[in-house]
């Protein structure tokens, strides 16, 4: 499983480092998705400051979507997805793979994110620093939701749009728990159970990922 | 013999909701604090237990066992797709009983209640399955696909039940269990509660039901047709 | 010899479309099995139906012992394809996608090399992104990609389609190679003549169902 | 032209009567974005009443970015796209067919949208129903701009997330003018140049688009 | 007869190589030119070229009177190509396809109907999705329309794969109608014997240059 985990994670970043896709395109969406943030707000201060966290994590979560739905694209045509259920990889493995290489694109665009907060919403850096947990909890969560529903969803001709809506509401809680956990953080507390909630999430998604992975893929 | 029970478990689910309307709005008393407002006790609450543990409960086992090698078979998959579906209009009635209840008692159609979201997501996450449903797709497929969906939305369930518990030092506005204990819970009002969970019980079973026998009828219905697609399909080869 | 591939009755869909309309096939191990048969006759579903690919709606088949209604997981590694589509990453190199099939099989990935030098993609055609290839060296790549990985079932859907004349003469020579290496070649084609040459049996499908079964010239040759 | 655009429109709502994308994916998408943004903002009344505006067109703009990126992909293999180029059609045609089969399924939206603003944001309906003119000039806007990124990325591989990164901030002015203009209706004003803006947008937009699309689809 | 296609030394690019390094090439009005050439010699680059498809990197090039410099944009619809990929719409029927490019050429929806008959898509396989047809019915419906759609330049990039026998003859039929009815007809091809006997002119190509020009059957016939 390990091993097959590591072959498709590395062809898929490999992948991503032939088109790029993340580097140039889904990090500058979500720092465009802040800004918008920013603006639909309006000027105020105190509105900014105040609603921070919870528009670092919706950019976050409208982000990872559309990396999900790319990781999803690698396996889209018909002849790839034939080879891949020909190789007979392990479809846990498949599953850990795909996952971990979402995951560490996830990990960057976190990572430019909470610059860009830094900087359009002048928050404390300090304190900022403080949340790198939570984040890590999360990135998790949201690699094994996006991949699991891009399988779902993978060789349809409309999954495109299919996967947000699948994606986001599973996805909710984690901007709910994120939002509240890096709230309470930089307010100058701790995570406190919203870390526990979120690494609940990432195991129990990572699990059931790792379970339901193969009978999605190739039935029988 | 099924259609005896049909007739029969019809019956008794619309005898029972009768009953139930009876005994709500002219024999158990008005809230004082409500006044007769509160007669949507025995609509509301009873409309989101069955959609939130019978349907979607349902709908789980039913994946589950889809999934699940051994027990694997076409009919859980009809099976689950008809609870979801009659699931998904009893939640839409928990949401709408919910806002005009809320209008009152709260004096708003909506608010941000943990719960009140969870439900809405909850209704989301469900309508995502009816979509998925309706993509084109290996029958197979769609089966597996629509099953792991189901289990994945049913995490939600749990979240709506606790919200209340989980978020209330988090939200403010009134939670939906607050405003529940308020109620002076009169004797007969309790019957009736009690009795409004039975009523809807029987309706959702006699829902389920039609929707299963109709979705297990267009899969028979399939059969026969293949019977005679693959008629037309060897003709295809003598020209 | 033992059985490769036994079909009873055989019914497959495509949607509600009973693509394969009851198929009888049997096919000895170590031997080339040719199908012909007009476009839409149900070629396509029958490889995929035998690669694990396509559901068995109902009759029964067994492929490399495996049965196709419960152990397609087991028979799919067994199975290498080469369909119309193209089954590259486009974005990866022709040696970077033999490369991934070989380590996920578990074998050197130098076999790819060797393969690809084999149907003649050297130098830059092995490092440009496949997608940038043209059609009939993508199928060169498909083929390399079976002679690389030799797998017990070779599943060939118009193998010549696209490729230029040493084109064929190099997937005949390897279709020869597999099988005297025990492999079974399941091909289907548009060509009689060529098949004929080739193939132990071949079979006419039409409509879905097996039309009629010739014994081909590679049988008398062997024998 | 006028009749290539009819042809181009006709196609592309029978096609999305096939598969029903808008209908079952891009609408919930749309309310989803709205429930998630009001758990972004977290509870408080006042905050959500005066954000209210500026999600709704928050919403419809991810939303419709959905919607192009699925009127891009009608497009998008590279046999359609020859398809297309050899019929002749007038270029601008084919731009005011597509933005036009794109513009009524975002005016479905924008409609859902604003119900659902009604219900969960309890603003006033009457108010609500003045800022109609505003939503049909941004969906113009929207729809113009949209078909033309779409046509920028069609075909590349990467479109899926391309797309948004270029849609986004051509559309920001669209997301402003309409919050604002938004804003000022419910407090009881009128549009005010806000209206102006958005129609100004709409023209340049569908303008530079007729001229451009051309151009970008079919050089030379 | 006045000359459809002028190359000198024409050069094209696919990303940064030289599919076509220079070709000349004529061809007269009303013939057949097949294009042989063994795989990534150019022949599809060619076509593309010929269909304004693919930029003209460097050298002259004019086809129906337009000049691949300046008027591609001219050249377009007046040509037709059957290419390696499906050109369909894949949520569409073959019906509706060949309805809405027969409307965009201003003509009756009513030629797609007897094309499609022609090609032998009856029935069913009009109205299905074309996504769900086989690779051959595809090609087919590629044919359908460009018989409906009767363009003056015909681009058939390796018409016969994926066809069957009488899909073929066909094909060759279709092609000898067009240029009776004075269409030019430029075809790729790996079937050396099949198009000698149906061309005017067999060029082969050969690292993207012109190797041998040879006269074809069909040039003698008529004569
Ligand atoms: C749109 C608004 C509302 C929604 C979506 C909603 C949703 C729900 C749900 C899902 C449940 C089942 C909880 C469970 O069994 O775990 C429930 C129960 C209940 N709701 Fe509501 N509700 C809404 C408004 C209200 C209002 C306004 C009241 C009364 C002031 C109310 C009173 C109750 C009561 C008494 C119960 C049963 C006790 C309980 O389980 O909490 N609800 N509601
Ligand atoms: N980006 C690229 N880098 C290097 N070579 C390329 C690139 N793009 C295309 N090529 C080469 O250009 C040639 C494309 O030629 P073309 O597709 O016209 O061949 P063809 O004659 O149609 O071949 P076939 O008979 O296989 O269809 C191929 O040799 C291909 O390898
Ligand atoms: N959804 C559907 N509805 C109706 N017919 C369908 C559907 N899907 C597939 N078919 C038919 O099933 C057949 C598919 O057969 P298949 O692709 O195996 O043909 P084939 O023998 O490979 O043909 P070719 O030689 O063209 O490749 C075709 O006749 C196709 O029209
Ligand atoms: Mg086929
Ligand atoms: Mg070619």
């Amino acid at each position: 499983m390990w091993r097959d985990a590591v072959l498709v994670c590395g062809k898929d970043l490999r992948i991503e480092a032939r088109t790029r896709v993340l580097l140039w395109q889904v990090v500058p969406f979500g720092v465009l998705a802040l800004i918008l943030f920013a603006l639909a707000l309006g000027p105020s201060e105190v509105a900014l400051r105040h609603g921070a966290p919870g528009l670092l994590w919706l950019a976050l979560l409208l982000a990872s979507v559309l990396a999900s739905s790319r990781s999803a694209a690698i396996e889209a045509t018909e002849g790839t997805r034939a080879t891949v259920r020909l190789l007979g990889l392990d479809a846990g493995g498949v599953f850990l793979g795909k996952a971990i290489a979402l995951g560490v694109q996830l990990l960057v665009l976190a990572g430019v994110l909470e610059l860009g907060l830094l900087v359009l919403f002048h928050v404390d850096g300090g304190r900022l620093a403080l949340t790198t947990p939570i984040c890590l909890l999360a990135v998790a969560a949201l690699a094994a939701v996006g991949t699991l529903y891009g399988a779902l969803v993978a060789g349809t001709e409309v999954s495109v749009t299919l996967l947000p809506l699948l994606v986001l509401p599973a996805l909710a809680p984690v901007l709910i728990a994120g939002e509240r956990g890096t709230a309470s953080v930089l307010a100058g507390g701790g995570p406190g159970r919203w870390a526990i909630v979120l690494a609940v999430m990432a195991v129990v998604y990572l699990a059931v990922g790792v379970v339901l992975y193969g009978p999605l893929e190739d039935p029988a | 013999m099924s259609a005896l029970v049909d007739r029969v478990l019809g019956w008794t689910a619309l005898g029972l909701v009768a009953l139930t309307v009876w005994l709500g709005l002219w024999v158990t008393p008005p809230d004082e604090l409500q006044g007769d407002i509160v007669r949507l006790l025995y609509l509301h609450p009873a409309l989101a237990w069955v959609a939130l543990y019978l349907a979607f409960g349902l709908a789980a086992l039913c994946s589950a066992l889809y999934l699940w090698p051994r027990t694997r078979a076409a009919k859980w998959d009809l099976l689950a797709a008809s609870t979801v579906e009659v699931g998904v209009v009893f939640l839409s009635l928990t949401l709408v009983t919910g806002m005009l209840w809320g209008r009152p008692a709260w004096g708003v159609w909506w608010t941000w209640d943990a719960r009140l979201t969870s439900t809405a997501l909850l209704e989301l996450l469900f309508i995502g399955y009816l979509a998925l449903r309706r993509v084109p797709a290996d029958p197979h497929t769609r089966a597996r696909r629509c099953a792991v969906l189901a289990l994945l939305a049913c995490l939600d369930v749990p979240i709506v039940h606790f919200s209340v518990q989980w978020w209330n030092g988090l939200h403010q506005g009134a939670s939906v269990l607050r405003a529940g204990f308020h109620f002076t819970i009169h004797g007969s009002m309790l019957w009736t509660l009690l009795l409004s969970f039975v009523a809807f019980t029987c309706v959702f079973a006699w829902m389920v039901r039609r929707r299963y026998q109709l979705a297990a009828r267009d899969a028979a219905l399939e059969d026969t047709e293949l019977h005679a697609a693959l008629v037309e399909r060897r003709k295809e080869g003598v020209r | 010899m033992a059985p490769a591939v036994t079909l009873r009755s055989a019914v497959a869909l495509l949607g509600r479309f009973p693509a394969l309309a009851g198929v009888d096939l049997d096919v000895e191990e170590g031997t080339v099995l040719a199908v012909l048969g007009p476009n839409g006759a149900g070629k396509t579903s029958l490889l995929h139906l035998l690669g694990g690919l396509l559901a068995l709606r109902s009759g029964t088949g067994r492929v490399l012992g495996c049965d196709l209604a419960t152990q397609r997981r087991a028979l799919r590694p067994q199975v290498g394809l080469l369909g119309h589509a193209s089954t590259l990453y486009p974005e990866l190199s022709a040696a970077e996608n033999l490369a991934f099939g070989l380590r996920a099989m578990r074998r050197p990935a130098s076999d790819g090399a060797v393969a690809l030098e084999r149907v003649g993609l050297i130098g830059a055609l092995a490092t440009v992104p496949s997608r940038s290839l043209s059609a009939g060296q993508q199928r060169r790549v498909g083929l390399a990609w079976l002679a690389a990985r030799r797998p017990a079932l070779w599943l060939l859907d118009e193998p010549s389609a696209g490729l230029d004349e040493d084109g064929r003469e190099l997937c005949d020579a390897l279709v020869e190679e597999a099988v005297r290496g025990g492999a079974t070649v399941v091909l289907s084609s548009h060509d009689p003549d060529r098949v004929a040459r080739i193939a132990d049996l071949v079979v006419d499908l039409a409509g879905g169902v097996v039309a009629q079964v010739r014994v081909g010239e590679r049988a008398r040759r062997v024998a």
